[in-house]
């Protein structure tokens, strides 16, 4: 489904990402892991079109998108739920859902009252007038994904989306994720730190370290004895 | 190589400064400054604010050059104008200034509007010995040897002004002036002048420059009901005055206002129309009936466009090209020492009707005319003072006018 | 280290060839260089605010115009006594704020310590109530209507839009003699000198780095334990007072000041040569305050017509593609003339380390 | 007692200028942190538009149309001043967001480069529009003389801002404008085309400025340098008002323009000017961020 | 276990605050919170998000102000009536969490600035860097593993190690309470484990507050834990101990 293919790419001069190759099938979840400033998040904003590619080419559905815009590629189905929430803050929940219709190839403009994210995260529904910015950390990051799901995406891109959120959500948020590749048979890549969640629902698991793909594997290999020399420091 | 740059630029300016040919060659492309010519500078405000009045006087004498060169020039030679943009900003006035005696060796500057840039100039010229030529009528107070002023001194403009209403419309004085030195002078000799005459001033009133909002000062004008409004305002904040005057209802009919700022060019920018039936006191009008002004009116038409009006600062500035022009012929050279001993008692045709510099302070005779705005823009003559009235910048010959001095 | 050697030899070279500029130039050029000068000492202390704090006053017109101001009323005082204007407004006694400036060393002090003191004190109130970035410089915006529009209704007092001129010597030499002007501009060389000298001191103290990080991250710099209002207080009355001088030593090399010199405009135009120059140096100022008066000097002799389109298209152009100004492209040569002589290897190196900053 | 009225009266209808004058400003400067230093000029060439239409009508059109040329004015200045909004947008600003103080300066010489442009085609010297004659002289009642041009300029006042608060806060697209200007990156990952939006948010506050640019008309001079009349007291509502919040702009511009012909009224236009300065800076020493600030907690 | 004796011995309460409340326009980000806080304490925070726990350490370091009650330092100093540099000066440093450091100045500066000294503007101005900052300076380094990178330009440093930097500057002040709201997010269990023997290490002799949502990592470390709810206390006491209660369970760990 989304193919990145000898990307080099980078903030200014300086490359992040070196000759990373990368495959995400249709339908599947795949885990990117590895150590803090590797280069995890300038890869999801690469394929997201936040960064130009110096090197290589991105395919999405066989067609190189390269030089596409985030907006085009949302309004084709990537969704992207970020490091950091970077949820519209001064809007209200509401609106903020509302803007993820945006990308939404069919035009719908609104959400009906009993949306499948209103189920994942009923709380949103509580805080509906609520401005954004008010919430606290774990609810944005509810909205955030709800914001995505609700353009409908065909894959999902998600960074992080448990750091920092309090272990009851934390559950929540790996019930969706699970939910979402279950029941949804969406297609998903996954930057996570936690081992545990990783190992869970991974079909297929890529480790990153100084911008390159130093592992790769089929959930099987995810154990801690393959891991350990490429996450310790 | 930073250091490098800072000295570069010390060196670029010291290349333009070194060769005065060369430099005068780039001013403006044609010009070939040689022994059978008079360079002159034109100093007036191109761009900026001011822009707005000056760009009109630098065409009326830019006329006046053209039109001596075709007789034949003066002392045989042609008059080369250097054209100096003095930008709004007396310190490029002041500069252009030293620029245009220093490096071009000008006989002499025609140029300056308001009293900050011909004051930023004075002492360039004094320290120079050059001659600056300022068209436009001004407070007074002044007299240097190196400029001669052929706009209105106070007495041939404001005294006359305030006698002729006092005489005809009403005692009452509203005194209204832009925040500068003209109207705060202005206003002074008014006061003075009607607390001789048992007038009465109602209240004085002044707004920023840039000031656009009028309505609190009408208010004040309807409290207070004064016969007369003597309006110094500058150019600009007469558009928003007048609109304002007339939308609030107030017409001609109700409260004379005399400016002594707005001539033809102004009354284009704030319409005719609620301009009609209030008056203005100059020396000179684009339909003052003397020959001279028929062709001066189609002449300047012909050279910048049928829809052109001429007006007071615009004739002063044609005819004092012409005044200089006599001055050197008479002392047979454009040395300043000279020239200036020769301009005393030099009378001219003017526009106006005939003009003659005042050898004591450089100031030049001329008639006061009081005009009545028309709905066609221009004026028409309601009163003039009969001969060329003698300037008295100092207003030493009236007594009221003691604690002024 | 070599690099950063021939810098410093570059910039005393520079000054030399200042220093002998009166025996090369015209009087008028001198006089014209001299004043450009000026601007650049201005210029260093709106380096120094905007480069290095991350203040952007735009309000540094009013503390040339009190230097400048200052200066002119000595000038007047000790050539002509007292001024014409005041006795058209009927003022017949000098009062005493003018008195104080027949002498001149007051004058000289006051140049300086008032627009300090006015700096400080507005600094004061609004670096404490943590206004800054774009709110304080909208602010000093509102200080400049404020000042301005005083002056010139206080005419009895200041000489209102005609501003102050008219004096013609100083200690009992005449201002305009070639010998004087020549003074002046060794004076004005010379200050400039030093205080390029103070600021490298300044900057490249630790004092400089603190002004840094507030400009980088002014709460957390706080969070240091540095009451951050009280340097932001200091060197923008610092800057104020650098902007006093330049004005007193305009002054005297162009023999008037008005209030029209002080507006938002020529505020503006300050800020602006700066920019061109290069921020965050102290080089940049100085051939920003230079090259963007001799060109507009220039151009706007030559072409008057045209000179504010290239002016306007000059400004816009730099500060969208160049942001760092003419010394970010020099650094930029530099960088890559650096990076060819060491390889390939070095490039991203001389990205990542800084040298002392001029 | 009526010269106490008179002069509410003048207060609100120099508030309703000032917030003409300061719509537009608080899109481009308030909402899109662009300090729009061209806003003036823009303004200006709105007032120039005004002047070309009745050029226009006193050339080409029969005499007893003329009063239209007024009404026809105020879209065209919109949509021309839009036109070089969308310009300066696509050329300059654009490479700008984020970089607020910079705006500042470029938009600065790209103000210089607009008056030039007038100052070339039309030359120096001020021109002169003649008001439509529905808007000359003044309703007298209770002996209040409320001139037909300032009631003119309140209703439109209104009806911009009324126009202005239904698109930002009532369709998709002004939310899609309010997405953007908060979030840029975020708000093309959601699929708002962030190009379009600034270009036509920007485009709309230059509009807005050609709209004021088009009634100063009726009240003040036309020349190339008009902008520096206003410029500064646009970013006064806006700033008093606080950035980014419409109701402060309403409420920051009638409060000075109330406060500014109290004083003036007391003391004279000079010190009413010093005075009203000044307050708004002891104001901001009280309220750093404006009357309404919109502060949430991502933001600081 | 000599060492620990001695801990136990010289226990001080360093911080107390009595019916502490912050309020946001309507919102009560802190209710009567009362909170104590022993010398040499590695003390976890828990509580669901929201609960208020970055807003009471924003109070403790000045950020906010405290809307009524106040919070004591070391018995006498009211942190609520002070200004931020102040309470740095008196001794409380502060780790954001995401990481600021200064960008444009290198490494060394960066430390440099945040050394313990005096900050006024005089001594600043003249201070020159002696020999034995340079050490100071140094260990900092090593113990961050930056040494390499000293003179590096901190904008350019990977966010781990803007991380670390951030915690050296903290350091480098020697303050008596240091703050610290989720220093390990993000980080891999191998980071994790050795930001704990740091936190082991600084609360030798300090004592140390720490915002934390990763339980595994509290269990680990922590002297005692506090859990908040909705602005308010809940309960506290080791991990084990909390763990066991009820409310705790049911607001925000979960039951699995
Ligand atoms: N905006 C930026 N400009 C320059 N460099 C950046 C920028 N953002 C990140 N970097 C650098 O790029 C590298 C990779 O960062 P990235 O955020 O992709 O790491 P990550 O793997 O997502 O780490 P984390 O687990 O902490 O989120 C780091 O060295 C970082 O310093
Ligand atoms: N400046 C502010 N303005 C308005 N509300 C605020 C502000 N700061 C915090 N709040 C609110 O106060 C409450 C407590 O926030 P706080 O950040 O202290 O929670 P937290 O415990 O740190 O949560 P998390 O674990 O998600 O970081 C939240 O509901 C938050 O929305
Ligand atoms: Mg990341
Ligand atoms: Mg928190």
């Amino acid at each position: 489904m989304l193919e990145l293919n000898r990307i080099e790419a980078g903030y200014g001069e300086s490359a992040v990402l070196r000759d990373v190759s990368l495959t995400i099938p249709k339908g599947k979840l795949v885990c990117l892991l590895g150590r803090n400033g590797v280069g995890k998040s300038t890869l999801l904003k690469t394929l997201m079109g936040l960064i130009k590619v110096n090197h290589g080419h991105i395919d999405y559905q066989s067609h190189n998108i390269n030089d596409k815009s985030p907006t085009w590629r949302s309004r084709k189905g990537i969704g992207y739920i970020p490091q950091g929430r970077e949820i519209f803050s001064t809007l209200t929940v509401h609106e903020n859902l509302q803007l993820g219709l945006e990308a939404r190839q069919d035009q719908k403009k609104n959400i009906e009252p009993g949306h499948q994210v209103y189920d994942y995260f009923p709380i949103l529904k509580d805080m509906q007038n609520r401005k954004g910015g008010d919430l606290s950390g774990g609810q944005q990051q509810q909205l955030a994904i709800a914001r995505t799901l609700v353009a409908d995406p065909d894959v999902i891109l998600l960074d992080e989306p448990t750091e920092g959120i309090q272990p009851n959500i934390v559950q929540d948020i790996q019930d969706v994720i699970k939910d979402l590749k279950q029941t949804n048979e969406k297609t998903m890549l996954l930057v996570e730190q936690s081992f545990d969640f990783a190992s869970e629902v991974a079909d297929y698991f890529y480790v990153m370290d100084r911008g390159r793909i130093v592992y790769e594997g089929e959930r099987e290999e995810l154990t801690e004895e393959n891991m350990r020399g490429y996450l310790s420091i | 190589a930073a250091g490098d740059e800072a000295a570069d630029t010390g060196f670029g300016e010291a290349s333009a400064g070194e060769d005065e040919q060369s430099d005068s060659e780039e001013n403006s492309e044609e010009v070939v400054v040689d022994e059978d010519s008079i360079p002159v500078g034109l100093l007036h405000s191109l761009s900026g604010t001011m822009a707005i009045s000056e760009t009109s006087v630098r065409d009326a004498v830019m006329l006046a050059i053209d039109e001596i060169n075709e007789d034949g020039g003066v002392l045989g030679k042609e008059i080369v104008p250097i054209v100096e943009d003095g930008a709004s900003d007396e310190p490029v006035f002041s500069e252009r200034a030293s620029k245009l005696l220093q490096q071009d060796d000008v006989a002499a500057i025609f140029g300056t509007w308001t009293s900050a840039s011909r004051q930023a100039v004075l002492p360039v010229v004094e320290e120079h010995n050059g001659l600056l030529f300022y068209p436009v009528q001004y407070e007074g107070m002044e007299s240097s040897p190196n400029i001669f002023y052929n706009g209105a001194a106070p007495n041939q403009q404001i005294v006359p002004a305030v006698e002729w209403l006092f005489d005809n419309v009403g005692d009452s004085f509203f005194l209204l002036g832009s925040d500068y030195v003209f109207p705060r002078t202005a206003n002074q000799i008014i006061q003075a002048q009607l607390d001789d005459l048992g007038g009465e001033v109602v209240r004085e009133e002044y707004t920023p420059m840039g000031h656009t909002d009028y309505n609190t000062i009408i208010s004040h004008i309807r409290d207070t009901e004064p016969d007369v409004i003597f309006n110094t305002l500058n150019g600009d904040s007469n558009v928003a005055f007048f609109n304002q005057l007339a939308d609030a209802g107030i017409t001609s009919d109700d409260v004379t206002v005399l400016s002594v700022s707005v001539a033809e060019e102004e009354i284009r920018g704030i319409g005719a129309e609620v301009l009609e039936g209030h008056y203005a006191s100059w020396n000179y009008y684009q339909t003052t009936d003397t020959p001279e002004n028929d062709t001066f009116v189609s002449n300047f038409k012909e050279a910048y466009g049928e829809d052109r009006v001429t007006g007071d600062p615009i004739e002063a500035a044609y005819f004092m090209v012409y005044l200089w022009a006599q001055a050197v012929e008479e002392a047979g050279t454009t040395e300043t020492d000279a020239v200036r001993e020769a301009a005393s008692g030099i009378t001219f045709d003017a526009p106006n009707g005939p003009v003659e510099i005042d050898g004591d302070n450089q100031h030049v005779y001329k008639t006061v005319r009081i005009g009545e705005v028309q709905g066609d823009g221009q004026f028409e003559e309601v009163w003039n003072s009969g001969e060329p009235v003698k300037p008295d910048p100092y207003l030493e010959t009236y007594d009221w006018a003691e604690a002024i001095q | 280290m070599s690099y950063l050697y021939s810098k410093k030899t570059l910039v005393i070279l520079g000054f030399v060839i200042l220093l002998i500029m009166p025996f090369v130039l015209a009087p008028f050029n001198l006089n014209l260089l001299g004043r450009f000068l000026a601007y650049a000492i201005l210029a260093l202390g709106i380096g120094v605010l905007w480069g290095y704090a991350g203040i952007l006053s735009l309000g540094h017109g009013i503390f040339f115009g009190f230097g400048a101001y200052a200066m002119a009323m000595y000038l007047t005082l000790q050539s002509g006594g007292m001024p014409d204007f005041m006795g058209w407004n009927g003022i017949t006694e000098l009062p005493w704020f003018w008195a104080i400036f027949s002498n001149p060393i007051v004058a000289i002090v006051l140049a300086i310590a008032v627009p300090m003191l006015f700096a400080g004190i507005l600094g004061f109130f609004t670096f404490r109530n943590r206004i800054t970035g774009v709110y304080f410089t909208i602010l000093t915006q509102a200080l400049v209507i404020v000042v301005t529009t005083l002056i010139i209704s206080q005419q009895q007092y200041t000489g209102g839009t005609n501003g102050i001129t008219g004096f013609d010597t100083i200690f009992g030499y005449s201002l305009n003699s070639v010998t004087t002007q020549q003074m002046i501009y060794w004076t004005t060389v010379i200050f400039l000198g030093l205080v390029f000298l103070i600021c490298y001191k300044l900057v490249n103290s630790r004092f400089g780095k603190v002004l840094i990080a507030i400009r980088d991250g002014e709460n957390r710099t706080r969070f240091l334990g540095y009451n951050t209002s009280i340097y932001q207080v200091i060197v923008y009355s610092f800057s104020a007072g650098v902007a006093g001088l330049a004005g007193m030593l305009f002054v005297l090399q162009v023999g008037i000041i008005t209030p029209s010199m002080m507006g938002i405009v020529p505020s503006i135009e300050m800020v602006l040569w700066v920019a061109i120059g290069g921020r965050g140096t102290l080089i940049g100022p100085v051939i920003g305050a230079l090259l963007t008066n001799g060109a507009s000097t220039w151009f706007s002799q030559t072409y008057p017509d045209a000179w504010l389109f290239f002016i306007g298209l000059v400004f816009v152009l730099v500060v969208v593609f160049m942001p760092k100004g003419i010394m970010g492209i020099i650094s930029t040569i530099q960088a890559r003339r650096r990076a060819k002589k060491y390889g390939k290897d070095r490039k991203e190196e001389a990205k990542l380390y800084n040298s002392s900053s001029i | 007692m009526s010269s106490v009225a008179m002069q509410i009266f003048n207060g609100i209808s120099l508030g309703s200028v000032l917030l003409l004058v300061a719509m537009g400003l608080a899109i481009t400067f308030g909402l899109m942190r662009v300090i729009n230093m061209a806003h003036g000029d823009l303004i200006m060439i709105g007032a120039y538009v005004t002047y070309l239409m009745q050029v226009i009508f006193v050339q080409y059109i029969p005499e007893q149309f003329f009063d239209w040329y007024f009404i026809l004015a105020i879209p065209a200045a919109f949509i021309i001043v839009a036109g070089i909004g969308m310009l300066l947008e696509f050329t300059v600003i654009r490479h700008l967001y984020g970089r607020p103080l910079d705006s500042l300066l470029a938009t600065f010489g790209a103000g210089l480069i607009l008056q030039q442009l007038i100052r070339t085609i039309f030359g120096a010297p001020n021109v002169g529009v003649q008001s439509p004659s529905f808007l000359q002289g003044s309703l007298e009642i209770f002996g209040l003389y409320l001139p037909f041009s300032r009631l003119f300029m309140i209703g439109l006042v209104i009806v911009c801002l009324g126009g202005l608060f239904i698109y930002l806060y009532r369709t998709r697209q002004g939310r899609r404008v309010r997405a953007v200007m908060q979030n840029r990156e975020m708000a093309t990952c959601v699929g708002i085309s962030s190009r379009k939006v600034d270009s036509l948010t920007f485009a709309m506050g230059a509009g807005f400025a050609g709209v004021a640019g088009c009634t100063l008309t009726l009240i003040g001079p036309i020349g190339p340098t008009i902008g520096l009349n206003y410029i500064v007291d646009a970013f006064m509502v806006v700033v008093v008002g606080g950035v980014g919040a419409l109701t402060g702009t309403v409420i920051g511009a009638l409060g000075i323009g109330v406060f500014n012909t109290f004083f003036e009224y007391w003391t004279n236009a000079s010190m009413g000017k010093v005075l009203i300065f000044a307050l708004i800076i002891a104001f901001l020493q009280w309220r750093p961020s404006g009357l309404f600030s919109m502060k949430t907690r991502s933001l600081d | 276990m000599e060492k620990i004796e001695k801990k136990k011995q010289s226990s001080t309460t360093v911080l107390q605050s009595e019916k502490l409340i912050v309020q946001f326009g309507g919102l009560k980000a802190i209710n009567e919170f009362s909170f104590q806080l022993s010398d040499r304490e590695l003390h976890f925070i828990i509580g669901p998000n929201g609960a208020g726990k970055t807003t009471f350490l924003d109070v403790l370091c000045g950020k906010t102000k405290p809307t009524s009650g106040n919070v004591l330092f070391k018995e006498s100093i009211e942190l609520g009536k002070l200004y931020e540099y102040q309470i740095v000066r008196k001794g409380v440093g502060r780790k954001f969490q995401a990481p600021s450091i200064f960008p444009s100045l290198s490494v060394m500066s960066n430390l440099e600035i945040a050394m313990k000294q005096q900050k006024g503007f005089w001594h600043i101005l003249r201070a020159k860097l002696s020999e034995g900052d340079k050490e100071h300076i140094h260990e900092m380094l090593t113990l961050i593993g930056l040494k390499e990178e000293s003179n590096r330009t901190a904008g350019t440093l990977a966010h781990g190690q803007k991380q670390w930097l951030e915690i050296a500057m903290v350091l480098m002040q020697d303050p008596e309470l240091v703050l610290l709201d989720e220093p390990i997010a993000g980080m891999t269990e191998e980071e994790e484990e050795k930001t704990g023997e740091l936190l082991r290490t600084i609360a030798k002799d300090r004592a140390v507050i720490v915002v934390e949502h990763d339980m595994d990592f509290v269990r680990k470390f922590a002297d005692k834990v506090t859990v908040m709810h909705e602005g308010t206390w809940l309960c506290d006491g080791s991990m084990e101990e909390v763990q066991q209660n009820e409310r705790v369970l049911e607001v925000y760990l979960g039951r699995r």
